[in-house]
């Protein structure tokens, strides 16, 4: 049991990959939730959608799906790049308005 | 190769139409740099092209860009929809009082729109799961902005961060889902997705996590509890205009992208018995988690707006609600029930549209959003607050309007199959609905103003808008068959 | 010829009251003459057709019905035809020329008596109601139509009662007078809806012949001993009988004439009248409580009467006193007996109420004159020594009283004489001992309350503070009708024999019908009661004399001689004479018992010891009241609490669920976050 | 399927000295990743915690080069290491005033937070792990450039336009929040 | 018998006729007030006279009920069709208006109370205008439910009632106002909903068969719905004495018991009246309540036989608690109109007493006394509204000796009074006997209980008349003017009908009679 175990240890394979993209989402998710600071949560963010990455990766290296995962993998950093963006002008906005960007300040909004 | 991308191309105008328009607008709005709407009336023409493009393709049923996406009847009748929405939304922007500080900016806010559109067309067309992201980050991008675009406010400004965190997370969580998805049946498009799934589903824990995932995507846009958090926040602070939009078009939009991404992937075709009738995996009753979800949509959304003051805020909760009732027709799993759907969304189209419209003209003369500051309007305004009053009563679903006949398919479809919990508290919770609504329509006709009471004048532009949406949630409160015969109709999607 | 005679008799006077109604205040003499004109109208015809009735159709019920309304299909099952009836028999025929003629009196009488009222033709115009309504009940021949006549003279009662509404006291007694009625109403509607439901008929002769075909409601004899006596809940009501007798006395606030038509002779009579319809269907049970509840009706409005000082109270419980007899003779199966107590009784009580009426009329003209409105006019304490002042008044009240005192020469002898002869028999018969010594105790008791009035009203000396030189003689129009029934209070009219009336002309024109129901609860048959009767007729009437003269002598020994004094009758008998004069407490119990019903005993007696004085409370309004503020309560607090208690948990959920929209995103994203297991532990 | 098949196949001793050595490499970059991205997250100082994420991004990077997916790992750096993170350097400079004082940040609902995504973790391990796949055996690659190209200008051609449009949108959108207009405040 | 009028059905006219009135009313200028009240008396006016023509032409001896062929006055067309569809079959809405003689009077009677609540509405000041326009749309409503044979429609015209009725008490209403109409909108649209699931449920149940085309038709149809045959096999409801087909039944009975109102549904219509205007107590309680009773005889009871016969007692029970709470309740107060309302609760009581009893003495008498109690009350509201418009106050305490200021007024009041206190002569009695008659035959006990509400009636109803018109005047009222020609105008009719009625009923009867028997029989049958 115990040699299976190590021998399941010595050869990284798919799950290992998905299991560093488990870790890596719930890093992320607890940046987005824990942090105040608007810029820690979107790279928070960026966390989660690596983790995404990195699943389509090591799906398109072990399964059938081939080189179509990496090929989303790429759109999708293409679209983390613009969503940055936008979200960075956003911050800026507010930065200008509320001349703070901790995000539990910023609710003039609720109920 | 070659063909089918000239192929698909041809079946590609409306798009291609919306990014020319996009284009224009922004070249446009290089060359004119005035402060008036003649942009607005350029992306109006834009948009009008598009519409009549899109009746175009009427009667197709085929897969354009190697499965990508699909052009079929299912499809049409949602462009149909979102085009009306769209149309509309230009002529509020230039009815509206809170956009003109930033009339020199219009082109942008057009562009965004086109975005929007473009992302939203695609979302009802797309057949492939990466496209189906693209297509959901393209109208997410877009309206993040648009919800702050009146960015000098400070609601708005504080609208569009919450939007772009909430939004970016939930896609974030979607993506996750979707690569799980892919990665456990190793197919892109939604086709393979559910042959895949048909062979054997190896993997049910990841498969549920990854339906959950998408689901919480998916649930954010069309503001479905328990995803709905943002909507009342991004509703109230975004400019009414975009507000209107994001509840009807970019809600519609997402409820067609998860009907046909449910009923394409994760039905069982092969052990269909009745034609009409949808079969689900065995072990898979998603159907069971939106049944609670709709449950809860309707009880939170109906009672949360009991206490509102904002209007906007208060049509935010109500089409939390809303997303409720949709979400039944889901439930039930039949034709029947998409059916249902379909109509709903068709007239809440109008009604909701023409709450927001009516809201924004009060908001233009008034400069509030407050419904207590509604008192004694039905004395100044007669006809705003007359179709104030059918648009509310037309929401609650009551005859003889629109929105009693939306209400009664999708009972229909809910009690035909069965559902009879879930339509009782539907029928619960439209009671409820109707204490908030009418509190307006009481607001405006019970009271006296304090002390101001000469009338409102609105001009004749803004009274011919309202009767464009007024009409409507009488006449199809009427008669309805053509809807219903269309909605039938543009039942079928491509490849199924 | 006779049916269409009837029915001008009874249309007559409703002409009366819609010319009145609409016009009499245009109509020369506010319409007076009209009215009495169209009245007597009706008793000459009903005298014709008495005496036509009589002799040229003895034996025969005259009848003519006319359809009123059709339920059903009638081609289907189930279809019923309801028929408007008129029946002439002997019994209706009578009492037509007694209706009439009382009526006709009192219309005359009241020409001099409302002479000047405020609403002088309005008065005329209720009395043609109430005569129309009355004579309604006396031609009908179903339940249906009896019950809407029933209800019609209530309303005229009510009308007539609250005559001078601006009276609280008066319109009081009229709410009172109908709403009791209509308690006893209401039992004879039930005891109709259980006739019609087994034998879907009102008529009288469809159900005695269904009855004697040996059908019975709901297959039982004690729902036809309930129907029985349901239906006597109806004459409970009307006559006075206890223990709804609260309400005539209160009924006493109306014109005087009134009472003498409605509240002595006629309406209340109508009770008896009706037993006498229905009698064929009562069974024995049903017989002797309709008996029972006569004799304890006599017995305490006997004792009442005994210490009353208005003079119109005293009439009052002495006409509850008769009727309970008449009630009781029917009970017993004296049942000419009791009707004939009924026209004899109609005489001389509509004279001894019209007589009060001419007291009163003229001690009131008589204060008035002096300016005194402190002074009751009723009160006999104020009286004494009218005789010579008011000769023609005071021997027709002499005669009156005899009548009703039963003294030999009198018609009240000779149907009292039968009557108790009657509870005689049915003591041998059946044991029931009880009837005849309550039956002859009241006999004595009414000799001496009327000779005690009779004396303190016009003999001996004025007692009053203010003199009385004022009055004088009633003129012509109320001395005339008071001479015309003390004629009628003769026994010559109803027999030629002075002491038996059994072979008169009216025990030959009203017999009693056999009984239709099941012969287990038929009670004695007439052969055998007669013979019953016959034994004991010579002792009933000389213990009768007997009793009678003792309580007149009694009368006289303590009132005119002063031989007795009546203080200290009254000290020494302490409690009785309390109670009698508070009339047995009745008003008081009644608001009593209901109000405090559920708390306990001990309350009501504080109560009793707090409340000696006639509050004037309307017993059963008190009740209702209270419990319809408890009703109020609950509507107000629970029915509509629970609605809006659940409008409350509505907005508060909704409260809550606002709470849970913080407007700080990261909350949210635990709301997700969290959600997101919750579901997937759903989902799996 | 495009792309080259794999001609020479390892011997196994290659074969397993390979993978000996992609397992030490896994696990080193692994550490790397994981670690970067567990420091990020608990850093107090937000400039570190913006280099901590560029470690753990390059170590996402190597993770896909053992992973035979090369040209995604370079514009993995190029973009996230070269634009976004540079983005995210910016945006922490324009927004803090004062870089004493506020680049120390605060975290809220630490409790819930942690055991809401320790949940998260464990559930996602758990399934992972006792998830049984059947994978196939992984097919070297010499580069996916080429293959890579081929289905952006095929199957992928729709995604790659409106991509396009997707940026021309984010670009003006961003523009539009950032800039002072001429008549603004 | 078809009546047509430029190729249009009479039904179609009574039925529209007011909306035609709102468009003119909504055409005129503000100021032109006398020309609006015009505009509406004359549109009401010929409704009348389209009610006379129909009671004119009413042929008494058809069926009606479950028999189209023998509705009379009929009206059938196409509304909304669906083409067939394979799994569902045809869906049909129809345009379908028909009387029988359970909605003949009913038709007379909605006709007659909107003519006289324009003429008492001559004096409301506010708003003439909208006024109008709402007022002439709530009859339409009502008119609408009455001559409806299609559920839908039936349905359609119900909700229509809901807005005008909820304006026309919170604009024109007491100071309470708008607690009482969001009171009397809550609690009528909850029964509406309820009404609403049932009437899908039997859409989806209920489908015939064309026999020409030989296609499945989905139907609202409520004469298909009441053919068992119809029910298609293993829908809902289909079968009989189903648990789903009590709820139905439930349901349905909830919806109607609270327009009737029915204890414990019934504390919506004490706000209600007290704060409506005048004519719209009149309307509310001379005609709406009676939607309540009519839903159950042309809904409940045919379609479900089987619930209808399950639940008699239940019924039964909750009118007799109706009878005798409303009598109570009534005598506890101390405003004249809630006074008045609470009675109608329990008068309402009394028909549902009789309808329940299942047989044709209880029915008539109670289709008769939903008539008459429709004619009664209003007489009462305007009673009511006489002296509130002259002195602006309601308390029953607040009078006194009224007899002798305004005796005309007084003599109406009181006949309308014992009309309500169910003396003979006046209609009120006619009913009350026949319903208590046929409802004895069925349910003992409950009925006799029943009866002694009619002398609680009686008390609350002396006692008013001796607190508002004996006694003495007071100095303040001696002035006030007695009944003006216009207040006679609306009084008039209604007093002669109730004393018409009373003597002789028969003319009423007859024209329900023949549907009624039928109804009874359809019941009793199990629906066949």
């Amino acid at each position: 049991m115990e040699s299976t175990f190590l021998q399941w240890l010595a050869e990284p394979g798919l799950t290992h990959y998905l299991m560093v993209s488990a870790i890596l989402f719930s890093l992320g998710l607890l940046a987005v939730i824990s942090r105040k600071n608007v810029i820690m949560v979107l790279m928070g963010v960026e966390l989660i959608l690596n983790s995404a990455n990195l699943n389509f990766i090591a799906f398109s290296r072990f399964t059938e799906l081939a080189l179509d995962g990496q090929m989303i993998a790429l759109f999708v950093i293409i679209i983390a790049a613009a969503e940055a963006a936008v979200a960075l002008a956003i911050v800026l906005n507010i930065y200008n308005r509320f001349k703070t960007i901790n995000l539990n300040e910023i609710s003039l909004m609720k109920g | 190769m070659v063909e089918n991308i000239l192929n698909s191309i041809g079946h590609f105008y409306p798009e291609i139409s919306i990014v020319v328009t996009l284009c224009v607008v922004i070249i446009a709005d290089l060359l004119l740099k005035r402060e008036n709407h003649t942009i607005s009336w350029i992306f109006l023409a834009g948009l009008t092209v598009t519409g009549l493009l899109v009746l175009q393709q009427t009667g197709l049923n085929t897969s354009i860009f190697h499965d990508m996406a699909a052009v079929d009847p299912f499809a049409v009748f949602f462009k149909v929809i979102l085009i009306i929405a769209s149309l509309f939304i230009v002529l509020f922007s230039i009815n509206s009082r809170e956009l003109d500080p930033y009339k020199s900016r219009l082109g942008e806010y057009y562009m965004l729109i086109a975005g929007m559109i473009l992302g939203m067309f695609l979302m009802v067309g797309s057949t492939n799961l990466l496209l189906i992201y693209l297509a959901f980050e393209m109208t997410s991008i877009c309206s993040y902005v648009l919800a702050g675009f009146t960015k000098r406010a400070l609601k708005s400004a504080e609208g569009s961060i919450k939007y772009i965190m909430y939004g970016a997370v939930s896609s974030g969580i979607m993506l996750y889902g979707i690569s799980l998805l892919i990665g456990i049946t190793a197919a892109t498009d939604i086709y393979g997705v559910n042959a895949s799934l048909a062979a054997g589903i190896d993997q049910p824990m990841i498969l549920y996590i990854a339906i959950l995932m998408i689901i919480v995507g998916i649930g954010f846009k069309i503001a479905v509890v328990p995803f709905h958090f943002w909507a009342p926040d991004v509703y109230e602070g975004a400019p009414i205009t975009i507000t209107a939009f994001l509840a009807v078009a970019s809600k519609i939009a997402a409820v067609a992208l998860m009907i046909r991404l449910f009923k394409v992937s994760f039905m069982d075709t092969a052990s269909v018995q009745i034609i009409g009738d949808w079969p689900i995996f065995e072990g898979l009753n998603w159907n069971m988690l939106l049944a609670f979800m709709a449950a809860l949509a309707m009880i939170a959304g109906n009672l949360t707006a009991l206490k509102q003051d904002n209007i906007k805020r208060m049509l935010a909760y109500s089409s939390i609600a809303h997303a409720g009732y949709i979400l039944m027709g889901f439930v039930v799993l039949t034709d029947e029930g998409i059916t249902a759907i379909m109509i709903y969304v068709f007239m809440y189209l109008f009604m909701n549209l023409g709450a927001f419209y009516v809201a924004m003209l009060f908001s233009n003369k008034l400069n509030t959003e407050s419904i207590e500051k509604y008192k004694g309007l039905g004395f100044r305004a007669p006809m705003e607050c007359i179709a104030m009053t059918v648009f509310l009563i037309a929401l609650t679903g009551l005859p003889p309007t629109a929105g009693f006949i939306a209400k009664l398919y999708i009972f229909g479809a809910a009690i035909s199959a069965g559902w009879i919990w879930l339509v009782l508290i539907a029928g619960i919770t439209t009671v409820i609905s109707l204490f908030y609504y009418i509190r307006v329509v009481k607001n405006m006709f019970f009271f006296k103003s304090d002390g101001i009471s000469e009338p409102l004048v609105f001009d004749a532009g803004s009274k011919v808008i309202l009767f464009m949406l007024l009409i409507p949630v009488l006449l199809f409160g009427i008669y309805f068959t053509p809807i219903i015969e269309f909605a039938r109709y543009s039942l079928k999607m491509f490849g199924m | 010829m006779l049916i269409q005679l009837s029915l001008i008799i009874l249309l007559a006077p409703m002409l009366g009251f819609l010319v009145l109604i609409f016009a009499g205040k245009k109509l020369p003499r506010n319409g007076d003459w009209f009215a009495t004109g169209l009245i007597t109208l009706s008793f000459a015809l009903s005298l014709y057709l008495l005496i036509t009735k009589l002799t040229l159709h003895h034996g025969e019920a005259i009848t003519g019905t006319m359809t009123w309304v059709v339920l059903g299909n009638a081609a289907e099952a189930g279809s019923l035809t309801v028929p408007f009836g008129i029946m002439i028999d002997n019994l209706a025929a009578v009492m037509l020329v007694v209706v009439t003629l009382i009526s006709m009196l009192v219309h005359f009488f009241s020409v001099g008596y409302m002479h000047g009222d405020v609403r002088y033709s309005r008065y005329y115009a209720y009395l043609g109601l109430f005569s129309f309504s009355m004579l309604g009940i006396v031609l009908t021949d179903n339940l249906l139509m009896m019950y809407i006549f029933w209800e019609l003279v209530g309303i005229s009662s009510y009308l007539l009662i609250g005559h001078w509404y601006e009276k609280k006291s008066a319109s009081n007694a009229a709410n009172k007078a109908f709403i009791v009625n209509r308690i006893g109403d209401a039992g004879m509607f039930i005891g109709i809806m259980i006739l019609f439901a087994s034998f879907s008929t009102f008529a009288f002769g469809a159900i005695f012949d269904t009855v004697a075909a040996g059908n019975l409601p709901f297959n039982s004899t004690a729902w036809l001993t309930a129907a029985g006596v349901l239906i006597f809940c109806g004459a409970v009501g009307k006559s006075a009988q206890f223990p709804l007798h609260v309400w005539l006395p209160d009924a006493m606030e109306g014109p005087t004439p009134i009472s003498a038509l409605i509240h002595a002779a006629t309406m209340v009579a109508a009770g008896v009248y009706l037993v006498a319809r229905v009698f064929p269907i009562l069974t024995a049970d049903a017989l002797l409580i309709i008996a029972y509840i006569g004799a304890i009706t006599a017995l305490i409005a006997a004792t009442i009467a005994i210490t009353q000082f208005d003079i119109k109270k005293v009439l009052a419980y002495s006409t509850i006193s008769q009727l309970g007899y008449m009630i009781m003779g029917l009970g017993v199966g004296a049942y000419t007996a009791g009707f004939m107590h009924l026209v004899t009784h109609a005489s001389f009580k509509a004279g001894l109420f019209l007589g009060a009426g001419s007291v009163i009329y003229a001690m009131h003209n008589a204060l008035h004159k002096k300016n005194d409105h402190h002074t009751d006019a009723q009160d006999i304490r104020n009286m004494g020594g009218l005789k010579s002042r008011m000769p023609v008044t005071y021997w027709t009240f002499l005669i009156f009283t005899l009548a009703i005192s039963g003294i030999p020469l009198t018609s009240g002898f000779l149907s009292k004489d039968e009557i108790l002869a009657g509870t005689l028999a049915f003591g041998t018969l059946s044991g029931h001992w009880l009837l005849p010594i309550i039956g002859f105790a009241v006999a004595g008791l009414t000799a001496f309350y009327m000779f005690r009035l009779l004396i303190l009203t016009f003999h001996g000396k004025h007692a009053g503070t203010t003199s009385l030189d004022d009055v004088v003689e009633s003129p012509k129009v109320m001395t005339i009708p008071l001479m015309v029934l003390g004629a009628l209070s003769l026994f010559v009219f109803y027999s030629f024999n002075p002491f038996g009336a059994s072979s008169g002309w009216f025990f030959a024109a009203i017999e009693r019908p056999a009984s239709v129901v099941p012969a287990l609860m038929q009670p004695a048959t007439s052969a055998v009661f007669h013979d019953a009767v016959s034994s004991m007729h010579t002792l009933a009437m000389v213990l009768s004399i007997l009793i009678a003269a003792a309580g007149v002598l009694f009368a006289l020994a303590v009132y005119q001689w002063n031989k007795v004094s009546a203080d200290r009758m009254a000290s020494s008998l302490g409690f009785m004479y309390r109670g009698s004069l508070n009339k047995w407490y009745f008003d008081e119990m009644y608001g009593s018992v209901f109000v405090n019903g559920t708390i306990g005993i001990t309350k009501i007696l504080r109560w009793f010891d707090e409340n000696i004085v006639d509050g004037a409370v309307n017993g059963a309004a008190t009740v209702t009241s209270r419990i319809s503020v408890v009703s109020r309560w609950f509507d107000n607090t629970v029915v509509d609490g629970l609605v809006n208690l659940s409008a409350r948990l509505t907005e508060m959920t909704g409260t809550l669920l606002g709470k849970i929209q913080t407007g700080k995103v990261q909350t949210y994203f635990i709301y997700i976050v969290f959600s997101f297991i919750v579901l997937f532990f759903l989902f799996i | 399927m495009p792309g080259k098949p794999a001609n020479d196949k390892p011997t196994y001793d290659e074969a397993n000295r390979l993978m000996e050595l992609s397992a030490i490499l896994f696990y080193a970059f692994t550490v790397l990743t994981v670690g970067s991205a567990a420091y990020m997250v608990f850093s107090k100082n937000i400039v570190h915690a913006a280099f901590a994420l560029i470690f753990s991004l390059s170590g996402v990077a190597a993770l896909y080069v053992l992973l035979y997916a090369d040209f995604v790992a370079a514009t993995q750096i190029l973009v996230y290491v070269g634009g976004i993170l540079i983005l995210i350097l910016f945006g922490i400079m324009l927004t803090t005033l004062d870089f004493t004082e506020n680049l120390k940040t605060v975290t809220v609902n630490m409790l819930p937070a942690s055991l809401l995504s320790g949940a998260v973790a464990v559930l996602l391990l758990y399934v992972f792990f006792a998830a049984e796949w059947t994978t196939i055996v992984p097919a070297d690659r010499d580069g996916t450039m080429y293959d890579l190209g081929m289905m952006l200008m095929n199957e992928y051609l729709l995604p790659f336009q409106i991509a396009g449009v997707l940026l021309l949108v984010a670009i003006i959108g961003a523009l539009l929040m950032s800039t002072r207009h001429k008549n603004e405040p | 018998m078809e009546l047509q009028l430029f190729g249009i059905g009479i039904l179609t006219w009574i039925v529209f006729i007011p909306i035609v009135g709102v468009i003119i009313v909504l055409l005129l200028p503000d100021e032109k007030r006398n020309a609006i009240r015009s505009v509406a008396a004359a549109v009401t006016g010929i409704q009348v006279i389209l009610a006379g023509i129909i009671f004119k032409y009413f042929d008494r001896s058809m069926l009606g009920i479950n028999d189209a062929s023998s509705f009379q006055f009929l009206e059938q067309y196409k509304w909304i069709t669906v083409e067939a569809v394979p799994w569902v079959g045809k869906i049909e809405i129809t345009y379908f208006l028909g009387i029988d003689g359970l909605s003949v009077l009913m038709v007379i009677l909605t006709a007659l109370i909107s003519f006289i609540g324009v003429i008492s509405s001559w004096n409301i000041g506010k708003m003439v205008k909208g006024y109008f326009a709402l007022y002439l749309l709530l009859v339409t409503g009502m008119m609408g439910v009455f001559v409806s044979l299609d559920f839908f429609l039936f349905f359609i015209f119900w909700e229509v009632m809901l807005l005008p009725m909820y304006f026309l008490i919170g604009i024109w209403g007491g100071p309470r106002r708008e607690y009482a109409a969001i009171k009397f909108f809550l609690y009528t649209f909850v029964g509406s909903i309820l009404m609403l699931l049932v009437m899908l449920a039997l859409y989806f149940s209920v489908a015939y068969t064309n026999t020409a085309t030989g296609e499945t038709i989905h139907t609202f149809n409520i004469l298909h719905m009441m053919n068992p045959a119809n029910y298609v096999d293993g829908s809902i409801l289909a079968g009989v004495d189903t648990t789903w087909r009590y709820v139905a039944w439930m349901a349905l009975f909830i919806n109607f018991a609270i327009k009737i109102p029915l204890f414990p549904f019934h504390t919506w219509l004490p706000d209600a009246h007290v704060e409506a205007p005048t004519p719209i107590s009149v309307i509310l309680a001379g005609v709406l309540l009676k939607l309540g009773t009519y839903g159950l005889l042309r809904i409940s009871f045919p379609i479900f036989p089987d619930g209808t016969i399950y639940f008699m007692y239940f019924m039964a029970t909750l009118a007799m608690i109706s009878i005798i709470y409303g009598a109570f309740c009534a005598m506890a107060q101390d405003d004249f109109k809630k006074l008045i309302a609470y009675s109608s609760v329990s008068h309402m009581g009394i028909v549902v007493l009789g309808i329940a009893a299942l047989n044709t003495q209880g029915m008539v008498g109670g289709v008769l006394q939903m008539f008459n109690h429709g004619i009664i009350t209003a007489v009462l509201f305007l009673v009511v509204g006489v002296i509130y418009d002259r002195t602006k106050k309601r308390g029953v305490n607040d009078f006194g000796g009224i007899a002798n200021v305004m005796p005309r007024y007084t003599g109406v009041a009181i006949i309308g009074m014992f009309a309500a206190l169910g003396l003979p002569g006046l209609n009120g009695f006619v009913s009350e006997l026949f319903s208590f008659l046929g409802a004895f035959s069925s349910f003992r006990w409950i009925t006799i209980i029943s009866v002694t509400g009619i002398i609680i009636t009686a008390a609350y109803i002396l006692w008013t008349i001796q607190r508002v018109f004996l006694g003495k005047s007071p100095d303040e009222y001696l002035a006030l003017p007695d009944l003006t020609a216009r207040e006679m105008v609306a009084f008039v009719p209604l007093i002669i009908l109730i004393i018409l009625l009373g003597v002789y009923p028969a003319p009423a009867i007859e024209l329900m009679n023949t549907s009624l028997s039928h109804l009874v029989e359809l019941i009793t049958n199990g629906g066949n």
